[in-house]
């Protein structure tokens, strides 16, 4: 599988990205940000880390990075795109994806294990977990506040957009459950067509036990099968 | 050269956890406050002299870059 | 020139005159300046110098000790740690949140100038009571600023310490310590050699941040110390980043004779330590400076303190390498001047020469101060209160509960929880145990990382105390399963010309020395922060210890949890703990005094040694020191997930529960392990105690046959968990 | 009640790191800019209907909570 990530200035959890592929078997391709085209790749990531300083606003200035403009084409012709933290920050600033990324309601970063909750198990990015699955995957952030309008939100549930809730170690997704304060505890969505995902918990952080379990290799694993999958498909 | 004064704010139905924890710090340290809403002011010097240009340059920045419509309005003033 | 001029910039009469003796003439204005921040306590050492000499300092580990920005120790497979800790104490106190990022900022350079890629923070703080003051106020804006650098740049902040006491009101402590790996093969220095080779400054521009910065760091922090500061610096961790790769791609093309970051003292201190360790000259004309602001004085550009800034020699022909370099990253490279071979710091404005100094004059001309040294009064007086015949304040329930609650002991999750812990993925324990760990990638290592001191057990007997600061980062890395490796430390202390204060500084060494020594782990480095002193107060000797250690292999790394029930738990060492200097009798009698127990290094060395002995035969589970808060302290944070039934035979229940005394570990292990552990210690004449075993959900201990403590995880966790994050979301 | 129209600013002599990152973001998208600094703005509601007493208040605020007089200078209307 041909896997670009995306390197902007300011990232800092691309190589945790490349990593976590190594572990699932792949190599993938560092892409700087000043390239232009990310044309004949299979998946591009866009990785955690604080793009231009976080400046601004979080992802407001990686948006206008040189290689952002194939990237929205390649997302609007069908190619999957998985925004990380900072990545879905990205991704809602270039409007991929809906809603905006807000500073947490605590006011603090947090950086801590979190439960969530699979909500979705059809898409290329889950298909290896159970719909309604808890898993643990780190969040890493200070504006991980996902906000989004009623009519917003309405169109997101129509649509079967929302992919991963906070949730407590019971699996409610009530607001003890939630680091920042989320809009229905809304971890990560994706785009009506379900090509582009954004999150804010790091699954690349928990692929190995040594480092703190391994219930995010099954992200990596589900998008390999996908993939495999339509190869099969294709040939 | 002109100047644009520009502030951001937090649209009225976005919740403002900055300026809440302001405010509820202000309340703690028994000042009369009602509340805070906390915004950005930035102060763009721009190579440009004419004023409708100006103006129009800046909307575009602020729509482009300096504000994020979801969530946020803009409001500028040029100056000199 | 007016006396006054050299005296507000912190030069004495006497320093003038050595000034002028060595110049051969008088200074000019500019000239004084260079000197009045090179001979400054911060960048000379004159007074310490004496003092740190003593410090054992080699060791087959050690490639690189004091003397260059940082230390660096051999770990095998031809790689290395490089590792310091620095403090930005008077800067937080004033602009918490920016003085503690440009801490970090500051060490993460002394790392990364040596060629290693930075790996981990720590963070040692400490603060006036919380609910004392702007206390709060202060370590909200520290911990912020540690975070808000460390977790943008991406560099995790696995560990450090933080301890509250009322001599840190108004001057708190910020040591941040920073931890690379490195291939030997990519080891650079802060050397500026080979004649005409140019000399660029690389990074930001430079504005008129901190100028004095160095001076201000040397003198006791009063009402005026905010009208002094011409401007505190403001930290850019998207800039350092930048800065950062940029530097590692360059040393690692092999295209720098040398490269140094600017610190204290920015220019001037980098230009003249350069070409003093390559016995050289530099010659810089000062208008090609970079600048942000216009109009700067060479005075400014010289003594600016702006951050995110690195001084490099490139070598010869490559100056376009490294432009292209840093261009790819954004950033800016200007030649502003040469090498040369006259041994001179020679200035220029517009090709006109505005200052000229012989580099050595500055950096070992230095005066070197022998302080006069006094036993304070205190110290024999505090010795000899007799704690004989105190017996428990309390019940032990609620002793025990307010111990957990205390903010010096109770879990810092408020304050690691701000700072991302896991970037890299590297990081296999996490802030929360004794040591942080990172594994080795590419290998079956790991590195074991701490930062200690009990500063009113140096207060109480620097000597001991400072001992046994190393000895607790010790047993801190031991835990973990890891060698103790090698030290830096950061000696925060009050003003020096008090000679009771130096007395302080020179016991509280020797006893770090020795305590290094017998422990085979020298000093590779460290930052001497002296006039920790609000009007009236100094604080507390603190002599920060940052210990390094190796695991050999991380599959071993060991956590202080017990994780699992049916664990036999072990003490070794002491049952029972001494009150002098313990918290129990600062909390419950209001005393800080008595006598410390008596040290034995050599004893503690031999039980770390078996600890390590055990745990590479694979017969552990979890370790963890008794610290503050004795026994029952330890207990309660190794059994947070899972109870424990345990029973200790002492005499004395309230010394053998809360009592202090370094050098004792508790030991958790599986049944099958747990006989094969006893005849070792019987083998090998350790003093092990069986404690009891781990079960349910709540911990029960009886003291010499009768229950005295039987209470459940869910009602003392989140008295340990919560105590800071409950006194921090209450009103001011 | 009054509303006081805080500005906060970053002394001129302070770095503002993220004023550059905004200019030099805004550069490379070919806007005609010179310089961008950027600083914050606060809405503050005040249960005061005393202007004097407001203004003094507004001081006292500023300066101890709102900003930070080492780095940074401050700026406020009242509002009717
Ligand atoms: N307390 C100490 N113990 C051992 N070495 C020290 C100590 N303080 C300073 N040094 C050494 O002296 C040298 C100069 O340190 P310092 O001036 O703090 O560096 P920087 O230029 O980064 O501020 C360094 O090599 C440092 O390791
Ligand atoms: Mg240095």
């Amino acid at each position: 599988m041909k896997i670009g990530i995306i390197r902007f200035p300011g990232s800092n959890c691309e190589v945790d990205c490349l990593e976590a592929w190594r572990v699932a078997g792949q190599d993938p391709v560092m892409i700087w940000h000043q390239e232009t085209s990310v044309k004949g790749f299979d998946l591009i990531v866009l990785p955690g880390g604080f793009s231009y300083g976080d400046y601004l606003r979080t992802g407001a200035i990686a948006r206008f990075s040189p290689v952002m403009d194939d990237v929205v084409t390649f997302a609007k012709s069908g190619g999957l795109v998985w925004g990380i933290c900072n990545g879905f920050q990205i991704l809602t600033e270039c409007g991929l994806l809906p809603g905006a990324l807000l500073r947490n309601a605590g006011m603090h970063f947090v950086c801590s294990p979190q439960y969530l909750r699979v909500e979705r198990n059809d898409l290329a990015f889950t298909n290896k977990y159970q719909e309604g699955q808890i898993i643990q995957i780190p969040v890493n952030h200070g504006e991980g506040n996902y906000t989004i309008d009623d009519e917003g939100l309405a169109g997101l549930k129509a649509n079967n957009q929302i992919v991963f809730r906070y949730v407590t170690s019971e699996g409610e997704a009530t607001e003890k459950g939630s680091p920042n304060g989320s809009r229905e505890n809304i971890a990560g969505i994706v785009n009506e067509q379900g090509n582009v995902l954004g999150m804010m918990p790091h699954p690349e952080r928990v692929v190995e036990e040594l480092i703190g379990g391994v219930d995010g290799k099954d992200m990596f694993l589900s998008i390999l099968e996908h993939w495999e999958r339509r190869t099969q498909r294709g040939a | 050269m002109l100047k644009a004064n520009v502030t951001v704010t937090l649209k009225k139905s976005i919740l403002d956890p900055q300026g809440s924890a302001v405010e509820k710090a202000l309340k703690s340290m028994k000042y009369p406050v009602e509340s805070v809403r906390i915004g950005k002011f930035m102060e763009v010097t721009l190579a440009e002299t004419d004023k409708a240009k100006a103006e129009e340059m800046m909307h575009e920045i602020c729509h482009k870059l300096l504000s994020n419509p979801v969530i946020e309005d803009y409001f500028f003033e040029l100056e000199g | 020139m007016e006396p006054k001029v050299w005296r507000e910039m912190g030069l004495t009469d006497e320093e003038y005159l050595k000034i002028k003796k060595l110049m051969g003439r008088e200074p000019n204005f500019l000239e004084v300046g260079i000197f009045s921040v090179m001979w400054s306590e911060h960048c000379s050492y004159k007074t310490s110098k004496p003092v740190l000499k003593k410090f054992p300092t080699e060791g087959p580990q050690v490639l690189q000790g004091p003397g260059e920005n940082a230390g660096i120790v051999d770990i095998g497979d031809n790689l290395a740690v490089v590792f310091k800790m620095e403090s930005h104490n008077h800067p937080s106190a004033i602009e918490p949140y920016q003085g503690a990022a440009t801490g970090v900022g500051g060490i993460l350079r002394d790392v990364f100038t040596m060629g290693a890629r930075p790996a981990a923070v720590l963070d040692a703080l400490r603060f006036g009571p919380l609910e004392e003051g702007n206390n709060k106020y202060l370590l909200s804006g520290v911990v912020g600023g540690i975070g808000g650098y460390g977790n943008s740049i991406g560099i995790p902040t696995v560990g450090g310490d933080v301890y509250f006491h009322p001599c840190y009101s108004g001057n708190p402590l910020v040591n941040a310590m920073a931890v690379g790996f490195l291939e030997h093969r990519h080891i650079a220095k802060g050397i500026a050699s080979g004649v005409g080779n140019p000399v660029m400054v690389v990074g930001a521009r430079t504005g008129r941040d901190g100028i004095h910065g160095a001076t201000f760091a040397s003198v006791e922090l009063s009402e005026e110390s905010e009208s002094k500061r011409s401007a505190v610096q403001v930290g850019d961790p998207f800039m350092e980043k930048l800065l950062m790769e940029a530097c590692l791609e360059l040393i690692q093309a092999d295209a720098l004779v040398g490269i140094q970051d600017m610190g204290a003292a920015g220019l001037t201190s980098s230009s003249s330590e350069m070409a003093g360790r390559g016995n050289s000259g530099i010659e810089m004309d000062l208008s090609l400076v970079p600048r942000r602001e216009t109009g700067m004085t060479p005075y400014e550009i010289m003594l600016s303190e702006s951050q995110e800034r690195m001084l490099v020699v490139p070598k010869a022909g490559r100056e376009k390498e490294v432009e292209e370099v840093l261009t790819r990253w954004g950033l800016e490279a200007t030649v502003v001047g040469r090498v040369t071979d006259d041994g001179m710091l020679r200035l220029l404005e517009e090709g006109k020469v505005v200052a000229e100094i012989p580099v050595k004059a500055l950096t070992d001309e230095a005066p070197v101060y022998h302080r006069p040294s006094q036993e304070p009064a205190y110290y024999q007086e505090a010795k000899n209160i007799s704690l004989e015949g105190f017996a428990l304040k309390d019940s032990v329930e609620k002793v025990f509960l307010a111990l957990l609650g205390n903010p010096t002991i109770a879990s810092k999750e408020w304050v690691y929880r701000q700072y991302d812990h896991q970037v890299g993925t590297n990081t296999a324990v996490v802030p929360g145990s004794d040591a942080g760990v990172l594994r080795v990638r590419g290998t079956k290592k790991g590195i074991a990382m701490t930062t200690d001191c009990n500063s009113r057990y140096v207060y109480l007997d620097p000597y001991i105390g400072g001992a046994l600061a190393v000895v607790e980062a010790a047993q801190n890395i031991a835990c973990t399963g890891a060698r103790p490796l090698a030290i830096t430390d950061c000696l925060n202390f009050g003003n020096p010309e008090k000679p009771e204060i130096f007395w302080q500084f020179e016991q509280a060494c020797a006893g770090v020395a020795e305590a290094c020594r017998v422990l085979g782990t020298p000093v590779t480095g460290g930052n001497v922060s002296l006039y920790n002193e609000t009007p009236g107060l100094a604080v507390f000797p603190t002599p920060m210890i940052g210990m390094v250690g190796l695991l050999d292999d991380i599959n071993q790394v060991l956590g202080n949890q017990i994780k699992t029930g049916g664990e036999s738990i072990y003490l070794l060492g002491e049952l029972e703990g001494e009150l002098a200097g313990s918290e129990y009798l600062a909390m419950f009698e209001n005393m800080e005094a008595g006598a410390l127990p008596e040290l034995d290094l050599t004893k503690i060395k031999e039980r770390i040694d078996f600890l390590l002995a055990l745990n590479k035969a694979g017969l552990l589970t979890a370790a963890h020191d008794i610290s503050e808060g004795g026994l029952a302290v330890a207990l309660a944070e190794m059994t947070v997930t899972c109870g424990a039934k345990v029973s200790v035979d002492a005499k004395d229940r309230l010394r053998a529960l809360f009592g202090e005394r370094l050098g004792r570990i508790i030991l958790a292990a599986s049944q099958e392990s747990a006989a094969r552990i006893e005849i070792l210690a019987a083998q090998s004449g350790m003093p092990l105690h069986y404690l009891g075993i781990s079960c349910g959900e709540s911990l029960t201990v009886q003291v010499n046959g009768s229950i005295c403590l039987d209470i459940s995880l869910n009602q003392y966790r989140p008295v340990f968990e919560r105590a800071i994050r409950n006194i921090m979301n209450s009103g001011q």
